[in-house]
């Protein structure tokens, strides 16, 4: 390939006019040459690489506008600080449609072009087509989706939720407080997030003594009347009806059905996206008690000692006032991992990927956003690269949700691990089972 | 033959024989057309046979009568009218040529195609097309287009020809150019099975004549039998019109 | 043709690192574009060819996965596994034609999609297939390739698609390209000539899906990832547009759409800022270019090159190519 | 097990109320216009926002909203066949490309404009009716029912009683025949749009306080709907219909009693066999692709 360096050697611009006509390809590539990389010493450049369009955008885009937010908030507060001198942060976001092939053009175009020294990922389906750029640029990057952690990669974090297992914070709190509730059932979506989480979700109900009825119940994602998928788990009157990590398009119609079928039991899900919602379409009775995992920005909670989400409450309102309609997990799940990302860049001194994950990894112990955690999962993904610590476990009361408890994960996994690895090998989830 | 309640075609009879021109007539909705569409495979009868040298045909595919050497032409213009002339031919030489593809990535199928080219113009030369074998087909004229069919019909070299209303829409100038041609055909061999309502043609050049009405076999004879017999006299002043 | 062929070898270099990744993309597109304008030149419109490209990668991803086969070797199997595919699938099919054509392929690609979702062994779930073999690197003395570059890879790529596409135009200008016309105009006239229909329907549909299936292996041995959503309908539709806007009537104008819609919408869009416009300025342009170009962008070279060559010869050479 | 079997029937007669509506406005405009209209899953999605939009915002009574929405979403099946269809006439495939091109700006013009998540309905009611206490059928899905009653026994006297019904039905079984009848075919198209369109806007408008409402809210419903469009014949009204209410029973049970990804297959599975024993449909005559 030592053609590219003599051409390069050659006024590019000049030499690409005379070929462009008839390469018909690099008429517009002529015109729109490659950025330089970012020149500017004071502005610290993070990419965002996620879907932002099409069927997936509800898992990218509210993350995107959320960290507009965290980035404005710490500009204004004086920015970055590396080795005493303030610097800005700026997003930088590729469109990945949820595509693999897209988005490793985008990864390359963010680190190679644009410069930017840390990159946000959806993960899922997109992260096995950027994960040779990682491997051979040494960029850092972050997931929501702690399954894509493998020991391969030693350059990708799961910082912010390590989903899906902290769903058993939910089922312990269950079995604890109502431990009158001997039976459930289960359905899930299936897909890459529906799976792992019901491997979980067996776990934790055998850990807690729990008795599942049935099979769980898995639907395509393309379901959009859950009338029949309701009938059926209700059809063994259980105790317990669990919605897995159902996303908030299934979940909503899903508890409609149920109220309108006439259950009257425990729900636990792992989301409960605009459950104000809910309680609207059901009724406050019926949503009573519904357990989930994800607590309210504007809960009295999210401001105590231990939370080291910044400003929680103010963030949400922010967020509110300007997408209305729009908050969900992701809405402050990219901006927690900036959280932990510009910590470890201080304390570092530096914004190169290798200095900031050095001090990220530093001692085992991370502040995730809701409290102290620890660098873990060998076990399940194969690197001790998801920060887990305690989980809120959130309960709907008088038709608002409650922080009810902070539960530590690791202590759960210390207990009853053996059960988690066993159901998430039995669904193929193990890092060393992926295909 | 019968089309859901409808019976089109019954107990109908005949023999072409080798190397004879045979027309087959009737009044409108006699049910030529019909027939010709059973013997060539474009329908598969319901009851019947319908035998070539002693072999059954009734019911194979267009193709595989074709590839026993009977091949017909269509009513219309039937052309590949956004194909040139000489293309259209090309598709007749098809059975002679079997086309393959590892000849053509091997280069073999230029002498296969040079091959092809020449009978394809040999045929088109018969019906004095080789002038215009780069237009387009759907430009000829309609007299050409006719012919046009019929060269591809020529270019399959068929044992017997199954020609239906090729005179339709020819000026009497055209219409006795063809009927020569056709003689030519017939004397080169080639047996032919027409359809027409252009008596003149049919009296002028049929050695042998059917003719049906009404789906039923009426009469059979030489030109002068037919045009003499009572039965097709009648039949024809009963629909009228197509008696010359 | 040297110009061209300079062109083409120097273009990667004239373009930054994202747009050469992208050039990849479009390579290897054009393959399956063009395969695909194989396939209606007998007058069948598929929707399921993006799914048989698929089969070509599982297959080659998953025989250089489990069975450790030469990547190179399993992109020819994967060709051919796509091939059989569609000759298994088109007896079903081919019972069917025009409209009916066009949903039956898109059912039978949906259950195969289905299929992969369905069965994590061995097609991996909806999760699909990861750490799929690069094609080897290639360390001869000095000289050092490496294919994940995308600049190498384009070469390869290049290389494999110039002799299919070669070997595509040599069948469409031979005479069996010739008798999937004449299938195509006049199925009727075709068979009273002795074409076997069926036969020749099936031959256009296996030729095109074996050269979708290597596209697809082309694919899959680059971004080392594939899974059911890759081949979706959604990516169907966009191989359709890219042939209807480009036109189907020549050889180049399947190659001219996927070229212009793909440099529209992933770099033309993206570097003027669109995000979630895109997707609604992309369809205003397919709408656009339909309504005022029914006959496709080869329809604009068809007129040029008419002007061209009814213009008296200019006293030199063309002159575009120097600067 | 009764009750599990009579709440699986009234689950089925839901999903074949809204499918029907989806399907009758499909086969009505490929009948007259030769043309697949991809977008119209999208046809039903904006209905379902022309409730989030006058509904969940401004309260306007929900039957003023369905008016609306079926006016509404009719006069973009008329923009479609102005701007697009009319020019697109002899083009088929080119109608194809046109309404995907249409469907992704309607669902880029949804995301913008309400945003990329799940929009929000209240209920319209919640009131139940109870057979018993297992088998339940909540008034919000009656209405979708008897609305779908409603509009296709209209739609059948309409295309049976007028003058207009017999132009649209000979139009859809022979449209040179019609033209040379002398029935307009602009005119014809305009109404096939129009009725085609309003069934799916009407469906979205239905169903919206029932499912979630996102911009792609159309893909899933669109592929329910060509399939039960193939197994009743392309051109066959009667056809949707049966096919919906089959395919309906079929997917509901095969839900109910093993889980939503069998079912899926199985419906495709369904359709491919009709299309193999059958290539025209269970209702499908003419030879029409």
């Amino acid at each position: 390939m030592n053609l590219k360096s003599m051409i390069t050697g050659l006024s590019r611009r000049g030499f690409l006019g005379s070929v462009a006509s008839f390469a018909g390809v690099s008429t517009l590539g002529a015109s729109l040459p490659g950025r330089a990389l970012a020149a500017d010493d004071n502005v610290i450049k993070i990419g965002f690489l996620a879907p932002l369009t099409g069927a997936v955008a509800a898992w990218g885009k509210p993350g995107l506008d959320g960290c507009q937010i965290w980035a404005e908030w710490v500009n204004k507060a004086g920015g970055i600080n590396i080795d005493g001198t303030a610097h800005t942060v700026e997003f930088v976001s590729y469109d990945n449609e949820y595509d693999p092939a897209k988005a490793r053009t985008g990864a390359t175009k963010l680190i190679r072009e644009d410069g930017v020294k840390f990159i946000m990922m959806l993960g899922g389906d997109t992260w096995p087509g950027v994960m040779p750029v990682a491997e051979q640029t040494g960029m850092l990057f972050s997931t929501l989706l702690p399954s894509d952690l493998s020991p391969d990669t030693t350059t990708l974090i799961a910082p912010a939720e390590v989903h899906p297992v902290y769903n058993v914070t939910g089922v312990e709190w269950l079995a604890e407080n109502k431990p009158e509730l001997k039976t459930a059932v289960m359905c899930a979506q299936d897909d890459a997030l529906g799976l792992p989480s019901v491997a979980t979700y067996l776990a934790a109900f055998e850990a807690a003594g729990i008795e599942m009825l049935d099979e769980p119940l898995l639907f395509d994602p393309a379901t959009t009347d859950f009338a029949p998928v309701v009938t059926r788990l209700m059809s063994g009157n259980p105790d317990i009806i669990c919605l897995d990590t159902c996303y908030s398009d299934y979940v909503h119609p899903i508890c409609e059905q149920l109220f309108q079928q006439g259950y009257k039991g425990q729900i636990i899900s792992c989301t409960a996206d605009f459950y104000d919602q809910m309680i609207e379409k059901t009724s406050k009775e019926f949503m009573e008690g519904f357990i989930f995992q994800f607590p309210d920005f504007d809960d009295p909670a999210m401001e105590a000692e231990g939370i080291n989400f910044k400003h929680a409450n103010a963030f949400y309102a922010e967020y509110a006032k300007r997408f209305p309609g729009q908050w969900g997990a992701v809405s402050w799940e990219y901006a927690a991992v900036m959280d932990l990302w510009k910590a470890a860049a201080e304390t570092a001194g530096s914004t190169e990927p290798d200095a900031v994950l050095t001090a990220m990894l530093d001692d085992g112990k991370g502040m995730h956003a809701f409290g102290e955690a620890d660098w873990w999962g060998k076990d399940l993904f194969g690197i001790d690269h998801a920060l887990v610590g305690n989980w809120p476990v959130v309960v709907i009361e008088d038709g608002k949700a409650h922080v009810k408890a902070l539960k530590s994960i690791p202590a759960w996994y210390d207990k009853h691990g053996e059960l988690l690895k066993k159901y998430m090998s039995d669904y193929g989830q193990m890092w060393n089972q992926r295909t | 033959m019968r089309f859901g309640g409808l019976t089109a075609v019954d107990k109908l009879n005949f023999n072409v024989q080798k190397g004879t021109i045979h027309g087959l007539i009737g009044p409108n909705g006699a049910g030529k057309t019909t027939t010709f569409n059973m013997i060539s495979g474009f329908y598969r009868p319901t009851e019947g046979e319908i035998v070539l040298r002693d072999e059954s045909i009734a019911g194979l595919q267009m193709h595989e009568v074709a590839h026993r050497g009977v091949v017909r032409t269509f009513q219309h213009s039937t052309l590949f009218a956004e194909m040139s002339v000489l293309e259209n031919v090309l598709v007749g030489t098809h059975m002679e040529f079997r086309p393959s593809i590892w000849s053509a990535l091997s280069g073999r199928d230029a002498q296969q195609r040079r091959g092809a080219e020449a009978k394809a113009q040999e045929a088109l030369d018969f019906f004095g097309l080789l002038g215009f074998q780069h237009n387009l087909a759907g430009d000829l004229p309609h007299g050409h287009q006719r012919a046009l069919g019929m060269a591809v019909a020529l270019a399959c070299r068929p044992d017997i020809m199954l020609l239906d209303e090729p005179f339709t829409g020819m000026n009497p100038e055209e219409t006795k150019h063809m009927m020569k041609l056709m003689g030519r055909l017939r004397d080169s061999g080639v047996t032919v099975l027409l359809v027409e309502h252009d008596m003149f043609a049919i009296m002028g050049l049929c050695d042998t004549i059917t003719c049906m009405s009404f789906g039923k076999f009426l009469a059979e004879g030489g030109p002068k039998e037919i045009r003499n017999h009572p039965d097709v006299i009648q039949a024809y002043l009963g629909g009228a019109r197509h008696v010359a | 043709m040297i110009l061209i062929a300079v062109a083409l070898v120097v273009l990667p270099h004239g373009l930054s690192f994202s747009q050469q990744e992208i050039l990849v993309y479009l390579v290897i597109n054009i393959l399956l574009v063009v395969s695909y304008r194989l396939m209606t030149l007998t007058g069948e419109w598929s929707l399921g060819h993006v799914v048989i490209m698929g089969v070509g990668a599982y297959t080659s991803a998953l025989l250089t996965k489990r069975l450790g086969f030469y990547v190179p070797v399993s992109m020819i199997m994967g060709a051919l596994m796509a091939a059989f595919v569609a000759f298994l699938l088109s007896f079903p099919l081919f019972r069917m034609k025009g409209f009916y054509f066009l949903i039956g392929s898109f059912a039978s690609a949906e259950i195969i999609r289905l299929l992969w979702k369905r069965f994590r062994e061995p097609f991996g779930g909806p999760k699909g297939l990861k750490r799929i073999d690069g094609l080897p690197n290639i360390d001869i003395g000095p000289i050092h390739i490496d294919f994940f570059e995308p600049t190498a890879y384009y070469y390869f790529a290049l290389i494999v698609v110039l002799v299919c596409l070669w070997v595509l135009w040599r069948i469409e200008k031979s005479l069996v390209g010739l008798t999937f016309h004449a299938v195509h105009w006049q199925d009727k006239l075709a068979q009273a000539s002795g074409v076997d229909v069926r036969r020749y329907r099936t031959l256009a549909f296996v030729l095109a899906s074996g050269f979708a299936g290597l596209s697809g292996a082309l694919l899959a041995h680059y971004i080392g990832t594939i899974n059911p959503n890759s081949f979706d309908v959604e990516v169907m539709v966009f191989v359709l547009t890219w042939a209807i806007v480009g036109g189907t009537s020549t050889f180049y104008g399947p190659i001219l759409g996927c070229i212009v819609l793909t440099i529209l919408n992933e770099i033309v869009l993206r570097e003027l800022g669109f995000e979630q416009m895109r997707p609604l300025i992309y369809g205003a342009i397919m709408i656009v270019s339909i309504l005022f170009m029914p006959d496709g962008l080869e329809s604009l070279v068809k007129r040029a090159l008419a002007r061209w060559k009814s213009a008296p010869p200019p006293p030199n050479q063309p002159e575009e190519a120097k600067p | 097990m009764f009750d599990l079997l009579a709440q699986t029937v009234l689950n089925a007669c839901y999903s074949a109320s809204y499918i029907s509506l989806v399907a009758v406005g499909l086969v009505l405009i490929f009948g007259v216009m030769g043309i697949v209209n991809f977008a119209h899953g999208e046809l039903f999605m904006v209905g379902a926002y022309v409730v989030v939009a006058l509904y969940s915002n401004y309260d306007i009574p929900y039957v003023l909203v369905a008016a609306i929405g079926l006016v509404f979403v009719g006069c973009i099946g008329l923009l479609m066949e102005r701007t697009m269809f009319r020019p697109l006439r002899d083009n088929p495939l080119g109608g194809l490309v046109a309404s995907i091109g249409f469907l992704m700006i309607l669902q880029a013009l949804a995301s913008i404009t309400f945003g990329v998540r799940m929009a929000f309905v209240p209920p319209v009611t919640q009131d139940v009716i109870e057979f018993t206490d297992k088998i339940r059928l909540p008034l919000q899905r009656l209405y979708v029912i008897l609305a779908a009653v409603g509009f296709l026994t209209a739609l059948w006297l309409f295309l049976t009683r007028t003058r207009f019904g017999w132009a649209l039905r000979a139009s859809a079984q022979d449209p040179e025949a019609a033209a040379l009848q002398g029935i307009s075919i602009t005119q014809t198209a305009k109404i096939a749009m129009f009725i085609g369109a309003a069934l799916a806007g009407v469906a979205g408008v239905l169903t919206a306080p029932l499912i979630s409402v996102n911009p792609h809210m159309g893909h899933s419903v669109i592929i329910a709907a060509f399939i039960v469009v193939i197994v009743g014949g392309v051109g066959s009204l009667e056809g949707a219909v049966v096919a919906s209410i089959a395919y309906a029973f079929v997917h509901t049970f095969v839900t109910t009693f093993f889980d939503g990804v069998i079912a899926d297959i199985t419906g495709l599975l369904l359709m491919l066999l009709v299309l193999i024993v059958k290539p025209t449909g269970l209702f499908g005559t003419a030879d029409r692709a």
